[in-house]
């Protein structure tokens, strides 16, 4: 039984290319351990940038609570502040950022700030965090929800938060990229069927060239308990 | 010229409807132990300014201290989750959510920083942030480029910075992360400065390691050993998930008032 | 016989308050050695800022060439850049930058850019740094120049590089202040007198409270010599 | 990935008419052994940048490789005065001289590293800068404010900056005054570092002192003693004053050639 916890973070993690700088936030703990991983495998030069602003961490110190916090700094190699994150992306300068939400459309919307009427919101949600400025202006904006619901992948958004860069939406069941300004589903995780991704999707499900998601190779398991020992990833799942 | 004074005297100048910013991210070297004084103090109107928050504002707006919170991101992170005093606040209409971008409170504070009104920010093009708040507008490039988005400069009437170390003069140095803490005190019409550890006059004169925020920018210094607890604060402590997660069992601000109390008495 | 170098940094320091934040530049020995002097003597807590970015350095070390080197960073008790104090001069947050220039009129312009024409200019002066952005928003700009001449004290300037809060000019022979938008003579130096500043000031000479410099009390004179026992106070003078 | 390289081969990557900033500030820490390099290559039409220059740009303006320079402030300061080769430079059209504010400078590379085409700045009012120079323009706070000076964008292709210690990689450390190296940095295309001591890889991360200059914005780093001679480097050296004087001396670009190959001789 493979955990849905794995399974994203590897998914994740297989997404970075060597030498790309690559962000992530608060809350973010499953794109932080896919970092480590893909540092770890495929891509040993990808940068990682945080909140914290350590570059580069190891994060040999395992604190459960945050994705900001300071054991990405103590074993950084160099110093790159949140501001200097975003300045990086304002200037064309980022490759990847991690975003998450609680809505997303076909067309690579995402809603992070609330449900019903925006001046009379029904769920005040945290916030888009830097979705707004980072979605339109990495290369490429990857997201990830530990939710697959229709609630979730809706038709229209309540709100939208950011549009832009988005290139792939990430769920415990399935991984989408997005094509020509559309989300089509791209492969299809260990498993979970279409019949089941399509009933639990709130907009319609289209695809050229499906594929099942590879499953997590020992390599990568491996690797994961190596530098993930306290299941940093699974405290998304964990929380729901 | 010493600027140490207690918690107590040092809040009591924040008035009613100040905006204050307050230090740290999330659950990381929050000024915590000043949060708690502002709500023991029953502060009315409070207009936070922050780019990530947690149990700082959370409390706040639990202890009716808040009137708005401009933010990019308020939540506990993912193993406390939301923060549901803030959202009964907003969902209820008792507190105005000015949602950010996170580098658009960044924006806002060096405008206010370098002394402008507004700040272009290159990033915020297609979102319903710009139509749903007065504070973005949009401004022409005058060398022939595009229109750019902008962002009203914010001007905290209050900084409040939780660092490792300070002087009685103010001069005070953070380890570690940042966050917008330094940006803030220079920002912010006044500073406070908590810190775990007053070193003697003339310390930072000796290192090579200056401090980030200069006594010049700061209005008090209060000696708080633990003050950014239940946050973590590096090279002193993580975060006390008990603690919060017995705030977070709180049913109501009167018990908040009781749980405040029970700590003020062990803190004094 | 008072030496020009110590008349005129007395002079300065005394125009420096307690408490005031105080910045000076590149090529400012006279300020920097001023600033010294006041702190040590009537304005302990004037805080003393500089390109460097070292919050009151005290100086132990006297370098000779830069009043910008890090001499004024290694005792200093706090970091705060250049771009930092630009940004506090901004926001109104500046007491007094010190500034030079080549040419100076009686309604407080400063020149330090070029003589001649602007298109095509007979002699390319250095340029006058921070001028321009802090005369106007400093709340007093003091000016100080080395030479006191009908080409350095002028009716109508070359180029404007800046106007705005002037409120001193400290010369060899004399100290204007800026009353109402016009230089006024305010005190001459000892071994001056009013006929050799008329004639040698390019605008009219006018006064309301015409005063005798004090001259360097031994109290001043002994601070001088214990805080720039390497002369940089008379840095210009020799290079004159 | 070692970005380690030789001086020469460094700054064969850099183009002429290559718009440079160059770290440091008048006689402190300024890439020297960069410069004469760039005099020895022969570069043409480099457009310099930087707030307050002196031997560098002097240099560089003798061995004819300058096209324009966008400074605050150009001169040795008071000891050795103002800087001949660019005055006679501009004096006789061959150069051209953007006269900044030094802070004009910092905004128009803050707004490059921003991403934006302009910078507001709040300072700049009556001064013949703004009409001299099409760089300055005005904008409106759409926020019902006043009208804004606005300094255009400056992005330079290369900056150059010489510090005290790197690694290979590329991450830098700057001891002590910063001057305007890592918005440079930030500002740039592309960075090429000079450093008096190259580090292992791996120091940095048991130091408590980060770099200030992150590996990946460094395209190429060279381990370069003196580097910044003959102005000064923190815990290294102060002012070389009699090269400076020895450079001041020579007669024309021809002696500035031998005098250079004199250097490269003893320096490689």
């Amino acid at each position: 039984m493979i955990r849905p916890s794995d399974m994203m973070a590897v998914v994740l993690a297989r997404l970075i290319r060597d030498g790309e700088t690559v962000f992530h936030g608060v809350s973010s703990h499953l794109p932080m351990v896919a970092m480590l991983l893909a540092k770890r495998l495929h891509a040993p030069h990808a940068v990682h940038l945080n909140i914290g602003g350590g570059v580069d961490p190891t994060m040999a110190r395992q604190d459960g609570i945050s994705s900001a916090g300071s054991n990405l700094w103590t074993d950084a190699q160099a110093a790159f502040s949140l501001a200097d994150v975003f300045d990086l992306s304002m200037r064309g300068g980022l490759d990847v950022a991690f975003l998450s939400g609680v809505q997303f459309d076909s067309r690579g919307g995402v809603n992070a700030s609330l449900i019903g009427d925006w001046q009379q919101p029904k769920v005040r949600l945290p916030g888009g965090a830097g979705s707004a400025v980072l979605i339109p202006t990495a290369r490429r904006a990857i997201l990830w929800r530990t939710k697959h619901d229709k609630r979730t992948l809706v038709r229209d958004l309540d709100f939208l938060t950011a549009r832009g860069h988005v290139s792939d939406l990430v769920t415990p069941l399935c991984h989408f990229t997005m094509y020509q300004g559309e989300m089509l589903l791209n492969s299809i995780h260990p498993g979970a069927d279409i019949e089941t991704i399509a009933n639990h999707t709130g907009f319609p499900i289209r695809y050229i060239n499906l594929q099942r998601t590879p499953p997590p190779t020992q390599a990568e398991m491996a690797a994961l308990q190596h530098i993930d020992p306290g299941d940093l990833r699974n405290i998304e799942f964990r929380s729901l | 010229m010493s600027k140490l004074t207690s918690l107590p005297d040092a809040l009591k100048a924040i008035p009613d409807g100040a905006m204050l910013a307050l230090g740290g991210n999330t659950l990381n070297r929050a000024p915590m132990t000043a949060v708690y004084e502002l709500a023991r103090q029953q502060k009315r109107g409070l207009r936070l300014v922050k780019t990530a928050g947690a149990m700082d504002v959370d409390l706040l707006c639990l202890a009716g201290c808040v009137h708005s919170v401009d933010a990019g991101f308020v939540s506990y992170e993912s193993h406390f989750g939301l923060c549901p005093h803030y959202r009964k606040g907003v969902e209820q209409g008792r507190v105005q959510s000015n949602e950010h971008a996170c580098y658009t409170v960044i924006s806002a504070l060096r405008a206010s920083a370098y002394g402008l009104p507004f700040m272009p920010v290159a990033g915020l093009r297609e979102s319903d942030l710009r139509k749903a708040h007065p504070y973005f507008a949009t401004v022409r490039d005058p060398f022939g480029g595009e229109e750019l988005t902008v962002v009203r400069a914010l001007r905290p009437d209050w900084a409040i910075v939780h660092v490792q170390q300070a002087d009685e003069l103010g001069n005070a140095r953070i380890d570690g992360p940042l966050y917008e803490d330094v940006l803030m005190t220079q920002a912010a019409r006044r500073v406070l400065v908590t810190a775990e550890e007053i070193v003697p006059e003339g310390f930072f004169r000796r290192s090579e390691q200056k401090p980030q925020i200069p006594h010049f920018l700061v209005h008090s210094v209060v000696h708080q050993p633990r003050g950014a607890s239940p946050s973590s604060c590096l090279n002193h402590y993580p975060v006390d998930e008990e603690e919060v997660a017995s705030f977070l069992a709180l049913p109501d601000a009167e018990a908040l008032t009781a749980w405040l109390n029970d700590r003020g008495r062990t803190a004094r």
